[in-house]
C-alpha cells in the first residue's frame, strides 16, 4: 500500500477530484497547505509597507491506495492538475505498512478503499 | 469656542428664568417660523445621517455574500462610490435634479450648489444620500470581477447624470411624470429601481464570475458561489432596516408632518412580512428556511414599501412586503437559473424587482383621501393610478437599462470592464489592491 | 412626488421672507399644538429606531458568545422573531396591552390597530420594537441546540399575548400594579425581566448543550463552551448601549420633557460602573478580568437602570449600575455551576436578575419629588415603594415563569423543542438552515 | 407607568381636539421657551448618542487593523476607556473644564456636577462623549503591546486631567485660547489632536511591537503587520462617519441653530475627498489604491474639516478634506519609515496630523462674515486668524505632549508600561486576559 | 519508529484523546482535515442552488512512536473513535526513520516520547 | 528521497525559512498544526470556566529533499527552531519511494528540487 501525497494548486481541486473520480479513486483526506517552490510568490503591500508573499495557498491531497493503483491515481492527479505552469506542485508517494479501517477493524488490502 | 459658552448660557437662563427675557426679545411669528425650519432642518439632518450609516449596510451585505477573497475590493467600491458620488452630485447631480426645468426632463442651473442657502443646503444633504444609495446598489451585482478603474467611471456617471434625470421627472415637483400624478413617496422607483436595473445592466454587461455556471452533461447549470459571512450580512440587513426610518420616514421632508408614524409603521410591517414571505417561500422551494434569502426579504419588503408607505394602510402595508418576500425568492431563482445571469447579492431582485412591484403597489393599495396619489384599485379607485405608476417604472426602467448599457459598453471598450480571469482567481484584494481582507485566517478556497 | 417640492418651498419661504406669511396663515395657538405634536412624534420615532437597532446588537452578541456552526440559526431566530413578532403585537399584542382594560389585567380592544390615528399608530411605533426586545432576549439563552420551528411558535406566543398582558398591568396607565405605584420608566421589569424569566424556563425545558456538563470522576461538571467572535459580541454591546438612549430617553414618551438629559446622563453612568464592576469581579474571581464578562457588565447596568433612569441622581445610578455589575457576574457563576442551568450568553443574569435589581433599587434610590415614584429608602421615602417594586417584580416573574414553562412544555410535548444529538453536534447551520455561515474559512470544532 | 399614558392621553387630546385646550393651559411665551429648551435637549442626546456610537467605531477600526490574538485586549480597551472616562469626566472632568475659570486656564468647581439642573446635565452628556473620543483614540497607536492596567490608568488621567484642562482653554468660553479668537467649532484640537499627541507620547514611550522593525543587512528596515480583519475596520470607519454627523452637526449646541445643514454639508464633502485624496495618493506611491489607506483618508477628511466645518464653504471643504487625505499617507509613512514609530492604525497621522491640518485651516478658509472666526488667508483676512489657530494648535501639543510624556514616564517607572515579550507573541488576549477572540477558527500567526 | 495516522470525525478527538493519555501516549500532533469516503457527503442549498458537500470535516492526527507502541496506539484510537458508523474514519502506518527533538538534539526512541 | 516533516513552533518558522534558505533549501510546504507534547498546554477561561488549552499552535514543515540534502535540512530546522525550551519541536524523517513534478512529468531526484 502507498500514500500518494500531492501539493497542487487550490483551483485544481475540482479537476483533480473529478479525475479521480473518473478513475475510481473515491477516498481522499484533503488539508490546506502552504507551499514554496519554484514559483517565487509575489509583492503585497500594507499601508505602504511592501509584503514580500512567499507561502503561496495549495491543497494537499493525501491518497492511501494499492500498489496497482498508484500509476492510475498519480496519472488521474497529473491530468486535473496540470496547467504546464510553475507551481503545478509535486507527487511524492511513499510507503504504508498498515491500514485500518475503525468502522470495522479491517485491515491491508480490503480496508484501503 | 466661545459661541458654544454663550448659547448654552442663553439656554440655561430659559430653564431657570422662565418667559421673560423670551417674550421680549423675539417676535412670537418669528419663533415659531424658525422653529418650523428648525423642525425640518434636525429632521433631515438626522434622516440623512440615518441614510447614510445604509452605506455600512450595503457593505455588510455584499461583503457577507460574496467570497474572502474580494471583501477589500467591495470596502473599497462601497466607500468610493459615496465618495466620488457626492462630489458628482454636488458638482453636476444636484443642478440637473433639481436645477430650473428643461420642459420636465432637465434640470439645468445650481451647478455646484452655487448660491445655496441653509433651506438648500439641508435637501441637498438628504439628497445626496439618496444618489450614493442609487450608486452603492450596483456594486453587489457587479462583485468580484468588475475592474476597480472602471467602477469608479460607472460611479461618477451616475450620481452625475443619470439617477438625478430620472429623479427630475418625479421629485423635482416640475417633472413630467411628477406632474402626471405619478406617486413614488421614498424612492422605489428613484432610487432603488434605478439602482436595480444599472445593476442588471452591469451584470450582463460583464458575464458571470468564474465557474457560476458550468456544464455539466452538455447542459449549463448554476453552481453555488458561497457568501463567507453570514453575520456581516446579517448585520448588514439590520442596518439597513434602521437607516430605512430615516430613508422612508425622512421623505415627508418635513419635522411636523404628523404622517411620520403611519410611514414608520407600515415600513415596520413590510420588512417584516417581506422576511416572513421569503422565509416560507424558500422553506417550500428548498426544504428549509434559508437565511441569505430571509434577510433579502426583509430587504424586498423595505424596498416594496417605499414607494407607498405614506399612503397604505397597515394591513396594506402588510400585504406589500408579504408579496415582496414571495417575489424576491422567484426572482432570484429566474435570474439565476433561467436567465442565467449572475448577481451575488440579489440585487436585481430585490431593488429592481421589488422597486417595481412596490411602485405598482400604489396604484393597488393607496387609500382614498391620502392626500398625495390617486385611490388604489382595491379601494375603488380604478387603474388611473395604476396606469401612472406602470408607466413611471417603465419610463425609468427604460432610461436607466438604455443610459447603462451604453455607459458599460463604452467602458468595456476603453478601459475594459472585468478583471482578467487569472486575477479573478487569486481575488480582487490581491490583484487590484494587493492586500488581504483577513490576514491570517486559514481559508480553504478552490474557486 | 410633487408633495415634496411643495413642502419645501414653502420652507424655504419661511427662511427668506420671514414671518409675515406665517402669522396670516395659521394661528400660534394651533402651531404650538401641532409643535408639542411634532416633537413627541420625531423623538419617538427615531427613539423607536434606536430601539430597533438593538436587534442588530443582540443578534451580534448572540453570535460571537456562541460557536459558528450555529450562527446562520442566530440570525433566523433573531430576524423571524422580530418579524413573527411585529406581526403578532400589531395583530393582538397592542389590543391586549393598551386596549380597554378589563379590570386591570388584560385589556380588549383596538385589534389590528383598528382605527388608529397619528398618536396611536407613534406609540404602536415605539411599543413594538419594546415588545420585539422582550422577545428577542429568550434567543440567545436557548441558543445552539432549539428547533427553529418552536422558536418561532414561542416568538409569536410571547409578543402576542405573555409580554403584553404583564406590560398592560404596567404600562397601560390602568393596570393594577401601575394603579399601587408601582413604577418602572423603561422596562428593567416589564421587557427585560420578562424577556430574561422566559430565557430561564427555556434553558431548563430544553436542558444543556451537548457537552456542556460532563462526569468527570463521578462529579459533573461544567465546561466552557467558548463564543467563537469577541468583536461581534463587543460589537453587539456598543449597538446595544447605542440604541439603549432610545429605549431609556425615548421612554420620557415625550419630545419636550426636559428630563431627558437626566435619562442619559443615569443610563451612560450606570452603563459604565455596570461595565467596571463586572471587570473588578470577574478579574477577583477568575485572576483575569474577562471580556465578555465586562461586556456583560455594561449591559447589566443598563437594564439596571431602566427602571430607576429618570428618578434617580447620578450617584445612584453610579451606584446601581456597579452592583448589576458585580451582580452578573456572581449570577452567571450560579446559574452556571451550582443550577447548572445552561445559558450560552447570560440572559437570564443579565435581564432577569438584573431587572429585579433594578426594579427594587428604584425603591432604595428614588429621589424624593422626583414626580413618578415615591421616595426611596435611603432618602428616608421608608419601605413603601420597596414593598410595591418587589411585588410587581414577584407578580410578573410569577405570571412569565408559568405561562412559558407551560408554552415550552405544550411545544415540547407537540412540536418538540430540541433538534435531536446528531443535528446538534453537526450545528443547527447545517442541520436546520442547510447553509454554512463562513463558508471557506477552517473551523477547528470538536464540539 | 402611569405617566406614560396619561401623557399620551393628552397627545391624542391634541391630535384630536385641536387648539383650545392647548391655549388656555400654557402661555404662548412659556411655550416658546420651552420648546427652545426642547429642539436643544433632544438634539444634543441624540447627538451625544452618535457620538457615543464612535466608541463602537474606534474598537472596529482597530480590532480590524491589528492581529486577531489582540482583538480581545483592544475590546477591553474600548470598552474600559469609556467607562473608567465617564466616571472620571463625571468626578473630575467636567470640573476642570467648565467650572468656575481660574485665569482662563483651568476650571475649579462643579466637582461630581453637583447642582447640574437639566440644561448641565444635558451639556454634560455631550461633552462625556467627546472626552470619551479623545481618550479612546490613543488606544490604537498603543495597541498590542501595552499593559492593561496601565492603559486604565492612562484612562482616568487624561479624562480627568489632561483633555478637561486644555479644553477649558478653548470651549469653556472663558479661557485664554478662545478669548483671543482661537476657533475650533466641532474638535479637531481639542478632542482630535489631543488623542493624537497622547497617541505619539504613547508609541514613542512603549516602543514597536516585537517583528515591526528588523535588521535587515545592517539596516533597521519596517515590516508590515497585516491587521486581520479588514471589513470590521471598513464597518468601523462607516460608523466613525455616521457618528460624526452627531459630532460636527451637535456642535451647533443649538437645535434651531439653521447652520446645521451647512456643516452637515461640509462634513460630508470633506470626508469624500479625504477618502478619494488618500486612495489617490496611496496609488501613486505603492502602485495599487490601498483599502486601509483609504478608509483613514475618510477619516483624515472627518478630523480635518471638524475645526472649520461652521465657517468654510463646500469648496473649502473640499479642499481641506482633499489635503487631509493626502497628508495622512503621506504622515503615515514618515512616521512608520523615517521616524520608525509604530502606530499600528495610524492614529497620530490621523488624529494629531490632520487635526492641526484642519485647525489651520480655518485660518486659511473661514468665510468672511461667518461669525464665529476671523475671515481667512484666502478670503483677504490677512493672517491674523491663522497666526491664533497655530499658537492654539502648538499650545494644546505642547501641553498634551508634555502631560502625557510624564504620564506614560512614570507609569512605566511603577507599574511597568509594556507586556513582556512572551506575552506579546502569545497574543494579550491570551496573556492579559486568559481567552481567544475567535475560538475554533483556524489561524495562521507567526508573528 | 512508526509514524501512525488517523482520519477521525472531529466529536470523537475528546475521547481518542483520552484513550491515548490511558495509553500513556501523550505526544501528538492533530490538523484540521477534509474527508471524501464512503461517507458520501450530503447536500446544501445557497439561495436556492443545490451545494454538495462531499468534502466532510475530519481531524487528522499523526503520532510517532516506537514500534512497541503501534499496536495500543491504534488499539487506543480505535476505542475512542470507533461508532461503528460509516464515517469514522481510517488509520496508516508508515515507518519513520530517523526522529530528532530539536531543543536538545536528541535522536531516535529517546526523542521520540 | 526523504520527507523531513519538522513540528515548530510559529514564531519559529521565519528563522527557520531563513536558514534554509542559506542552505539552499527553498522548497517546501507548511501546515498549521496542533501540538500536544511534554510543553503541558496552559489554562484559559471563558466566562469563569476553566478551560485547559493542551492543543498548542505549532506548524508543520514538510520538506522533501534527495539524500545528500538530509543532514543539512535538519540542521537548518534545528538552526532556526531552536530555543533549548520545551515545545521547540521534533523532526521526522521517512522515505519517500517516488516524486513527480506536475508540470512536466519529471521523476525522481530531478523533480524535487
Ligand atoms: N521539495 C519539496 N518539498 C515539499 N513540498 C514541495 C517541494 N517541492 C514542491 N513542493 C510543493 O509543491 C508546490 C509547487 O512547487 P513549485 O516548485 O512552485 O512548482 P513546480 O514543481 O511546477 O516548479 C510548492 O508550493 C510546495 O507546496
Ligand atoms: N484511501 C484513503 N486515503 C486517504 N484518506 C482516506 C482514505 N480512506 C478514508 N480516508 C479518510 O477517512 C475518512 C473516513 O472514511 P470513510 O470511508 O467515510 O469511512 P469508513 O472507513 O468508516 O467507511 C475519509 O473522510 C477520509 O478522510
Ligand atoms: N511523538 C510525537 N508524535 C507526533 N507529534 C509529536 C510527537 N512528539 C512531539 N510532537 C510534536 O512536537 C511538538 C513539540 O513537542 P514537545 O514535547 O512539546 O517539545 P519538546 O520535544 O521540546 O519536549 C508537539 O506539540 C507536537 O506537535
Amino acid at each position: 500500500m502507498k500514500l500518494v501525497t500531492a501539493f497542487i494548486q487550490p483551483h485544481a481541486l475540482n479537476d483533480v477530484k473529478q479525475e479521480l473520480y473518473r478513475n475510481e479513486i473515491y477516498k481522499m483526506s484533503v488539508t490546506n497547505a502552504l507551499g514554496c517552490g519554484q514559483q517565487m510568490g509575489y509583492h503585497e503591500s500594507y499601508r505602504g509597507v511592501d509584503i514580500e508573499v512567499n507561502l503561496l495557498k495549495k491543497i494537499r491531497l493525501d491518497i492511501a491506495v494499492n500498489e496497482d493503483y498508484v500509476k492510475s491515481t498519480i496519472d488521474a492527479i497529473i491530468e486535473g492538475a496540470r496547467s504546464g505552469e510553475i507551481g503545478d506542485g509535486k507527487i511524492f508517494v511513499t510507503p504504508i505498512e498498515e491500514c485500518i479501517r475503525i468502522r470495522n477493524g479491517e485491515t491491508g488490502r480490503m480496508a484501503i478503499g | 469656542m466661545k459661541i458654544k459658552r454663550i448659547i448654552f448660557l442663553a439656554a440655561a437662563g430659559f430653564l431657570c428664568t422662565g418667559t421673560a427675557v423670551f417674550a421680549d426679545d423675539i417676535d412670537t411669528a418669528e419663533a415659531l417660523a424658525l422653529y418650523s425650519d428648525a423642525f425640518d432642518m434636525i429632521w433631515l439632518v438626522l434622516a440623512a445621517a440615518l441614510v447614510f450609516f445604509m452605506q455600512a449596510g450595503f457593505a455588510m451585505v455584499e461583503i457577507g455574500l460574496t467570497r474572502a477573497k474580494n471583501a477589500g475590493n467591495i470596502i473599497m467600491k462601497n466607500l468610493m462610490d459615496f465618495s466620488v458620488g457626492a462630489v458628482a452630485f454636488w458638482a453636476v447631480g444636484w443642478a440637473l435634479m433639481y436645477g430650473a426645468t428643461r420642459g420636465g426632463f432637465i434640470g439645468s442651473d445650481q451647478f455646484f450648489i452655487i448660491g445655496a442657502n441653509a433651506a438648500t443646503l439641508r435637501d441637498w444633504m438628504f439628497q445626496v444620500v439618496f444618489a450614493a444609495t442609487a450608486a452603492t446598489i450596483v456594486s453587489g451585482a457587479m462583485a468580484e470581477r468588475t475592474k476597480f478603474t472602471s467602477y469608479l467611471i460607472y460611479s461618477v456617471v451616475i450620481s452625475a447624470v443619470i439617477y438625478p434625470i430620472s429623479g427630475h421627472w418625479i421629485w423635482s415637483g416640475v417633472g413630467w411624470l411628477g406632474n402626471l400624478g405619478f406617486h413614488d413617496f421614498a424612492g422605489s422607483t428613484v432610487v432603488h429601481s434605478v439602482g436595480g436595473w444599472a445593476a442588471l445592466a452591469g451584470s450582463i454587461m460583464l458575464g458571470a464570475r468564474e465557474g457560476k455556471y458550468v456544464e455539466v452533461d452538455g447542459k449549463k447549470v448554476s453552481k453555488a458561489i458561497p457568501g463567507h459571512n453570514m453575520p456581516l450580512a446579517a448585520l448588514g440587513v439590520f442596518i439597513l432596516w434602521f437607516g430605512w426610518y430615516g430613508f422612508n420616514c425622512g421623505s415627508t421632508l418635513s419635522g411636523t408632518d404628523l404622517g411620520i408614524a403611519g410611514v414608520a409603521v407600515t415600513t415596520t410591517l413590510a420588512a417584516s412580512t417581506g422576511a416572513i414571505g421569503a422565509m416560507i417561500t424558500s422553506w417550500i422551494q428548498f426544504g428549509k428556511p434559508d437565511p441569505s434569502m430571509s434577510l433579502n426579504g426583509a430587504l424586498a419588503g423595505l424596498v416594496g414599501i417605499t414607494a407607498g408607505c405614506g399612503v397604505v394602510s397597515s394591513t396594506g402595508a402588510l400585504i406589500i412586503g408579504l408579496v415582496a418576500g414571495v417575489l424576491v425568492v422567484l426572482s432570484v431563482e429566474f435570474i439565476d437559473k433561467v436567465l442565467m445571469i449572475d448577481d451575488p447579492v440579489g440585487a436585481v431582485s430585490v431593488h429592481g424587482v421589488c422597486g417595481v412591484w412596490g411602485t405598482i403597489a400604489v396604484g393597488i393599495f393607496a387609500l382614498p383621501g391620502n392626500g398625495m396619489a390617486g385611490t388604489g384599485l382595491l379601494y375603488g379607485g380604478g387603474a388611473a393610478q395604476l396606469g401612472i405608476q406602470a408607466l413611471g417604472s417603465l419610463s425609468v426602467m427604460s432610461w436607466v437599462l438604455a443610459t447603462t448599457f451604453i455607459l458599460f459598453y463604452v467602458i468595456k471598450k476603453t478601459v475594459g470592464l472585468r478583471v482578467d480571469s487569472k486575477e479573478e482567481l487569486e481575488g480582487l484584494d490581491a490583484s487590484e489592491h494587493g492586500m488581504e481582507s483577513y490576514s491570517g485566517f486559514q481559508i480553504f478556497s478552490n474557486m
